[in-house]
């Protein structure tokens, strides 16, 4: 049991429980989440990659990548929120 | 089990997926946001175990902090909306069509062998991969900067990272698209403890901000990091109403947009040329470049940040439109 | 212009084809009112096609090879020749697109959407040049498909609900047989390596090694172009398709359509297999069993129908399968006799189609019941008819008596005596379904005939070219041994077609 | 030495409030007490932690640092608590003192 | 500054998206200039690709491994090309879909979201690393998606989040996939791939892509998201996504499977057959759609299944050919989907409405877009002489000479399912008796027409210069298939 199994397994866990929310979930905004936990195993999965044993320093490359998913990830949630917000919008007055 | 960190490790993986569940599982929208907060501040723990500062700080700043602003205001508005903020839970927000038992199990049971088999892969690949580390070492001196995350994202892998910036930009571009007009779910009457409290803490996060910035030459830290830290100023400003946009400040807000991906770009094409390739930095510059850089895309991410965090481009609606606006 | 030298202008067969393909697009952007431009630009071109498709004749007649390749994909030629048994439908689809051409110029004279029908029927010939022409399968294929996608505007001309029906109909038989086309060639180039149309056929070697093979190429072939020459299964869209203007008829069944069709099994068998390597892969027996089929059941059918259109429709599918008939007999005279109808057949059927025209148009009468006494209210026009029909049930010395006689020959030739039995029956059908509307139009005193004005107001353009045509039909049959005659043509053809299976 | 203990003390003292005030905030029966049990503890935690690990400190910078640390934290924590009870109340669940 | 065309390729229209940006009112000749321009630079890369065979520019100075290297050769300068000669005409196209006061703000944003996509797409086709091919598609999804919801109505709304759900999870697929990748190989450009030993990490990393790489392009039973989006955004803006948008996907997916060395029989067969599936039934929902925009959406899907046909016919061993036929196809796609999208934009816009039912019924009879609405369809069909045909053709000669006769007859089919859809289209087109008035057959005229019309023509002469064609995406030998 090395700390980096451990934490690979949880990104691996928490990328399967994203993407079964993605595949299931009706509502928009949990639909994001279960997204943005698919991200979060992703990026669990490259820490660990980089991981060494200290103290060796982790490599820095899938560092960067994982900060550069991070911001990827958030601009698309932002598109996606405000498509969210203006389509909840336009819908409740439909319904009126 | 020579490290006694490792039951550390195994309850913070634990509790990382039983977080994971209760985000997805969880009836409460609003409770579903505050876990998955919780969710993304435990991970960032963990990457810190695992040696990634950097990432650490950007997953609570970017991943955590401005996405869990996101969510909540979303959530707000939805409320806000539907005409459904006095409601003790948030549910059923958007239209639902209520998923068959069975279909949810077979989902699950799908999801839990694509795990296995990503689990099974996963433990099968080297303990300690090959990697860039050799590489990095012997490049950085040549980089300009003493931290190898920032000379990854500045200068060996420069050209992502301009990518990434455009993706913030498509981004504020696609949403202003979406939504416009002044109006907006009015933000909740916070009190004169906030004000105090945001009086105090403006200035200590532009301080917090412009240091990370700083110190991501050699230190965990960076544009991003510093970035998110003084989007937070701006969330700040936009709740406690200290600034309104207004459809005069377009030009000066798409100026901050466009400003770190401009300079960035111009850079990276003006540096080219006499043998050069684009993204060359000569050596004597390059420490200078790569902070003029970070700080302008510094300020172009913590403006499109908060500008996502708001949303809407401010726009002075006809009347018709604003009778079909909310 | 200065005049070229005429040995040395290989680009003539490309000129021949871009004389309608380029008018095309002309005619389309022209604006509906410009007619007499549209008029004069038709007609020019049909002319001056006239004229090219003699000057090739005259020069491949005196041994001039055209040979024009473009590459297309790896090894695989855009090809155009002219050989002779090109030139023979090139000139047929010339001159009578000329005659065509005038008629659906005094037909459509008020009509809606003349630019789109001129446009398409230029577009039509260009096709079916094109198809005469090409040096191989693929080319073959191109022009093939073109020529579905040009016909299928003019089918629908109307834009009726019925027409509508009929085109697709027709637009899935040929769209349908253009796919096995596709197919057949794909398998003639995965199994040959070339699709080029080589008197004696480039199949030796498959057929030898894997007749398995070869005999479902075979089929599959024939059966693509059986499709548009209305082989007996696939025929069901030629009836439909009448509800077309009378002179989109006339086309599609005296030259366009059908002809590809007969004509595209004469290259398959010639060119492709080689007479004799179908012989003896035993696949002309069914082809000529499938002809005798599609000749009886088409002139049965046609007793029946009322419609003079829809009566003449069967009346093709039945005359069209001689062609195929003639093709399958294996016999080099039975062959004259394939290719001599492919002309006169042409000739008889447009006339009929262009007379048929004008009874609608002049009279308003459409069916056979309507048909008294209107030889006295148009005698040119019926005059004309009643020639086509007489040559068509075969009265000597018409043509179509001339292209019967040949079959017949070639019959005894080959050993099937059972084909002037076959020939017998059938001019026998075509006379019990032609000259009834003869009686009527001439023996019978009709109301309808009454009703009408002495003398229908139809213009020249209208009233000429089906007596043209009735002329050329007693021309081809008269003078069937004269030089240049088409039937001399055929013969020529024929000597190269077989001079590969005496070798 | 001594200082090293000190410090282990402190933060194991910081460690207990926390716990508290985490048990508090599960086992108190409405907002207030829970709030209430969330900012005392654990601002008095949070505070013997930062001691304890100031007295480790390399250097007076970090010292420094840590100190800003707390007072943000206190703050931060101060003002939240304000907003819940302040929401809570506004929305019109009062105390319940039985 | 640099004399590097593929820097120019990536970053004109970058500027150009920035500069439309911060001056929306000089938006249209910008975004012309631009678009132009970036035309130029690709015209530029493609002299020195026929010269040179292959570019390759290592980014900042840093060679593969550790930095990112742009390459071209001739199958991505054909794709660059493709993009931009598209983009240029849909743009010169858009000038008349959004003229107009009232289309003030349609304009304003259509351009800078259509030439970051512009920037994302040739990014795409340049890169040589897959985490920046990750990056790439989510500069492409996010334009996309803005370019999608142009219109702002609910429907449009509604296909823009699905496609932006879609998007995402196949971009995070894809994430995890490169995370694996870095995994086992410890670097992340495509040429190290080849080297790599197969192992379980590969082959996880491989199949998470190729998953993620399928939703992004829309190949069944992943195609969900594909009908609604493209069928309810604007006339260009569905041009851009159906013509040009699924291909980038698709050309990571060509490359990928080539430079992994792990693509065996059954995964290209289960490949084939997802195609087979999206050919059939994309034909029969195609058949089935009530609208005209929501048809030819179908019929992209039908193209994506034949595109993946093409590519599963041959087998590892022939894999070197069938990448040539799934070119072919997807350039003859490209240009004819977005002619005909277009065309359909211009009846809609001439009508005022899209339903296949009542064509006829209108006034005016746009002629010349419907006609422009044939030429797309032949190709897409692929009658001779399009290029759409040599492609079939291509497709049908691989899979008859290894024998794979299901192909054949899927493909077959699927023709015959476009040629029963498509001629629901021609009947209304050229029905006349449901119309009492007079009908006005050339009031549909309009400058607009000669984009699309273009585009169409294009599609078919393309046919007659394939060999030159293919002989050029076999420049610099992108898959190592040197003879």
């Amino acid at each position: 049991m090395t700390p980096d199994m451990i934490y690979g397994l949880t990104g691996i866990a928490v990328f399967a429980i994203g993407l079964a929310g993605a595949l299931c979930a009706q509502d928009r905004l949990r639909r994001l989440l279960a997204l943005k936990l698919c991200s979060m195993g992703a990026g669990f999965l490259l820490v660990v990659a980089a991981w060494r044993v200290p103290p060796d320093a982790p490599d820095p490359v899938p560092h960067a990548l994982v900060i550069t998913g991070i911001v990827v990830v958030v601009s698309a949630t932002a598109v996606a929120l405000a498509l969210i917000r203006r389509l909840q919008s336009l819908e409740t007055r439909d319904d009126d | 089990m020579t490290d006694p960190l490792v039951i550390f490790d195994l309850l913070l993986g634990l509790s990382i997926v039983a977080l994971a569940l209760a985000v997805l599982s969880v009836r409460d929208l609003f409770a579903a946001i505050v876990l998955f907060v919780i969710f993304g501040l435990l991970s960032a723990l963990a990457w810190v175990r695992l040696s990634a500062p950097d990432v650490a700080l950007a997953e609570a700043a970017i991943g955590t902090g401005v996405t869990g602003a996101l969510l909540l205001k979303t959530l707000h508005h939805l409320r806000y909306v539907t005409g459904t903020l006095d409601r003790p839970e948030a549910m059923n927000l958007t239209p639902v069509t209520p998923v068959p038992m069975p279909v949810l199990w077979v989902n699950a049971a799908f999801c839990g062998l694509i795990a296995l088999g990503l689990a099974v892969a996963f433990l099968e690949a080297p303990k300690v991969g090959p990697g860039f580390d050799a590489l990095v070492a012997e490049a950085m001196p040549a980089s300009g900067v003493d931290h190898p995350v920032t000379a990854v994202l500045l200068n060996f892998r420069a050209y992502d990272t301009l990518m990434e910036v455009v993706v913030l930009l498509a981004a504020v571009i696609a949403v202003w698209q979406v939504e416009r007009g002044l109006s907006e779910a009015p933000a909740p009457h916070l009190g004169e403890v906030w004000q105090g409290f945001a009086r105090l803490a403006l200035p200590a996060i532009v301080v917090v901000g412009t240091y990370l910035l700083w110190v991501g030459a050699e230190a965990p830290g960076g544009a991003f990091q510093g970035g998110a830290v003084l989007a937070s100023v701006g969330l700040l400003l936009l709740l406690s109403r200290f600034y309104v946009p207004q459809p005069a400040h377009r030009g000066i807000a798409r100026l901050a947009f466009v400003l770190g991906t401009g300079v960035f770009s111009a850079v990276a094409l003006l540096v080219s040329g006499g043998g050069r390739v684009a993204f060359e930095y000569p050596l004597e510059h390059a420490k200078t470049l790569i902070l003029l850089i970070e700080g302008l895309v510094t300020i172009s991410i913590a403006v499109t940040l908060a500008a996502l965090f708001h949303g809407r481009e401010p726009v002075a609606l006809g009347e018709e439109e604003r009778r079909n606006d909310t | 212009m200065t005049p070229v030298p005429l040995t040395d202008f290989p680009l003539l067969p490309l000129f021949i084809l871009l004389t309608s393909l380029l008018v095309a697009p002309i005619l389309f952007a022209l604006p509906e009112s410009a007619a007499r431009l549209r008029t004069g630009i038709n007609l020019g071109m049909a002319a001056l096609k006239v004229a090219l498709v003699a000057w090739l004749a005259v020069k491949v007649s005196e041994g001039v090879i055209y040979d024009l390749r473009f590459t297309m994909l790896p090894g695989l030629e855009f090809k155009l020749q002219a050989d002779p048994l090109a030139i023979l439908f090139v000139s047929l689809s010339a001159i009578l697109w000329l005659i065509t051409t005038v008629y659906s110029v005094g037909y459509l004279e008020h009509g809606p959407h003349r630019a789109r029908f001129f446009g398409f029927f230029s577009l039509c010939v260009a096709a079916t040049v094109g198809i005469a022409m090409a040096g191989n399968l693929f080319t073959f294929l191109i022009f093939y498909e073109l020529l579905t996608l040009a016909t299928y505007p003019l089918v629908i001309h109307h834009g009726t609900a019925e027409a509508l029906r009929a085109g697709r109909i027709y637009l899935i038989y040929t769209l349908t047989g253009g796919l096995v086309l596709l197919l057949g060639t794909l398998g003639l180039w995965v199994l040959a390596g070339t699709t080029d149309f080589i008197p004696g056929g480039v199949l030796d070697n498959v057929a030898a090694e894997r007749p398995r093979a070869a005999q479902l190429l075979f089929v599959v072939l024939v059966g693509a172009v059986g499709v548009k020459a209305a082989l007996v299964p696939f025929h069901a869209w030629l009836p439909v398709a009448m509800v077309a203007p009378a002179p989109v008829s006339a086309l599609l069944h005296a030259v366009a359509v059908v002809k590809a069709g007969a004509f595209g099994i004469m290259r398959v068998v010639y060119e492709i297999f080689g007479i004799e390597t179908a012989q003896a892969l035993g696949m002309t027996a069914p082809l000529a069993a499938m002809a005798a089929i599609t000749i009886l059941y088409g002139s049965m059918r046609a007793i029946t129908q009322d419609d003079i259109k829809k009566r003449l429709a069967y009346s093709t599918v039945s005359q069209v399968s001689y062609i195929t008939l003639g093709v399958a007999l294996a016999s080099p005279i039975a062959a004259i006799g394939a290719l001599g109808h492919l002309i006169h057949q042409g000739l008889m059927k447009i006339t009929m189609f262009m007379a048929a025209g004008n009874l609608a148009e002049g009279l308003g009468v459409k069916k056979v019941s309507q048909m008294d006494g209107v030889g006295r209210a148009m005698p040119g026009t019926m005059l004309a008819f009643t020639l086509a029909a007489l040559a068509m049930i075969g009265l000597p010395p018409l043509a179509g008596f001339v292209s019967k006689w040949y079959l017949a020959q070639g019959g005894l030739d080959a050993g099937a005596a059972w084909v002037i039995a076959l020939l017998l029956g059938s001019s026998l059908l075509n006379a019990v379904y032609f000259l009834p509307m003869l009686h009527r139009a001439w023996f019978r005193d009709g109301t309808r005939a009454k009703e009408t004005p002495k003398r229908p107001r139809i213009g020249w353009m209208l009233a000429a070219p089906p007596i043209t045509t009735a002329l050329m039909v007693l021309a081809v049959g008269g003078f069937a041994n004269a030089p240049f005659s088409p039937l001399e043509w055929t013969r020529f053809v024929v000597a190269i077609a077989y001079r590969e299976q005496s070798q | 030495m001594m200082l090293e203990s000190l410090s282990m003390i402190l933060i194991a003292l910081g460690t207990v409030f926390f716990i508290a005030g985490t048990v508090g905030l599960l086992r108190f029966p409405d907002i207030y007490c829970r709030l209430h049990a969330l900012t005392k503890a654990d601002g008095l935690g949070l505070a013997l932690i930062a001691l304890g690990v100031a007295l480790l400190a390399d250097s007076m910078g970090e010292v420094f640092r840590i100190i800003l640390i707390w007072f943000f934290v206190a703050v931060a924590s101060a003002t939240c608590g304000h907003l819940i009870a302040r929401y809570e109340r506004r929305s019109g669940e009062g105390p319940s003192y039985d | 500054m640099t004399t590097d065309p593929m820097t120019f390729a990536l970053f004109l229209p970058l500027f150009g998206a920035m500069a439309v940006f911060l001056l929306p009112r000089a938006s249209v000749a910008i975004g012309l200039a631009s678009v132009a321009a970036t035309c130029g630079a690709v015209l530029f890369l493609a002299r020195d690709v026929l010269a040179k065979g292959e570019v390759m520019t290592a980014l900042g100075g840093w060679e593969a491994p550790l930095g990112i290297a742009l390459r071209a050769d001739g199958l991505s300068v054909t794709m660059l090309s493709m993009t931009c000669a598209v983009g240029l005409l849909v743009s010169l196209g858009a000038l008349d879909s959004f003229k107009g006061t009232g289309q003030m703000r349609t304009r304003q944003y259509f351009w800078p979201l259509w030439l970051l996509l512009l920037t994302g797409m040739n990014g795409v086709y340049l890169g040589t690393d897959i985490f920046n091919l990750y990056v790439m598609i989510e500069v492409i999804a996010l334009a996309a998606v803005g370019l999608t919801v142009l219109s702002g109505t609910r429907a449009a709304l509604r296909a823009g989040l699905e496609y932006m759900y879609a998007s995402i999870l196949g971009a995070l697929l894809f994430l995890l996939g490169v995370g694996f990748v870095y995994l086992h190989v410890g670097r992340l450009d495509l040429a190290g791939l080849i080297e790599a030993e197969p192992s379980g990490a590969l082959s996880a990393a491989l199949a998470l892509m190729v998953v993620g790489l399928m939703l992004k392009t829309a190949l069944f039973p992943l195609h969900f998201w594909l009908p609604a989006a493209h069928a309810n955004a604007t006339a260009p803006a569905s041009a851009l996504l159906s013509g040009l948008v699924v291909k980038a996907a698709l050309y990571i997916f060509l490359r990928l499977t080539m430079y992994m060395p792990l693509l065996d029989e059954i995964m290209v067969t289960s490949m084939g057959v997802l195609g087979a599936c999206a050919v059939l039934w994309g034909g029969v929902q195609a058949l089935r759609a009530e609208r005209l925009k929501l048809l030819v959406a179908w019929s992209t899907v039908v193209q994506i299944g034949l595109i993946f046909i093409a590519f599963a016919h041959a087998g590892p061993p022939g894999l070197h050919e069938s990448w040539k036929v799934a070119a072919l196809l997807i350039l003859a796609h490209g240009v004819a989907k977005a002619a005909m999208f277009m065309a359909a934009g211009r009846i809609r816009a001439e009508l005022g409405h899209d339903i296949i039912r009542d064509l006829d019924r209108a006034p005016v009879r746009p002629t010349l877009a419907q006609f422009t609405f044939a030429l797309a369809a032949i190709s897409i069909i692929g009658l001779p002489p399009s290029l759409g045909f040599i492609g079939k053709w291509s497709l049908l000669e691989g899979a008859m000479s290894s024998g794979y006769w299901h192909w054949v007859v899927v493909t077959m089919i699927g023709t015959l399912l476009s040629v029963a859809y498509f001629s629901r289209v021609f009947a209304g087109f050229l029905r006349f008796d449901r119309m009492r008035n007079p009908v006005a057959e050339h009031q549909g005229w309009a400058l607009a027409d000669l984009p699309p019309l273009t585009l169409a023509l294009a599609a078919i002469g393309l046919g007659l210069v394939a060999a030159p064609v293919l002989s050029f995406i076999e420049l610099g030998y992108p898959f190592g298939a040197a003879p």
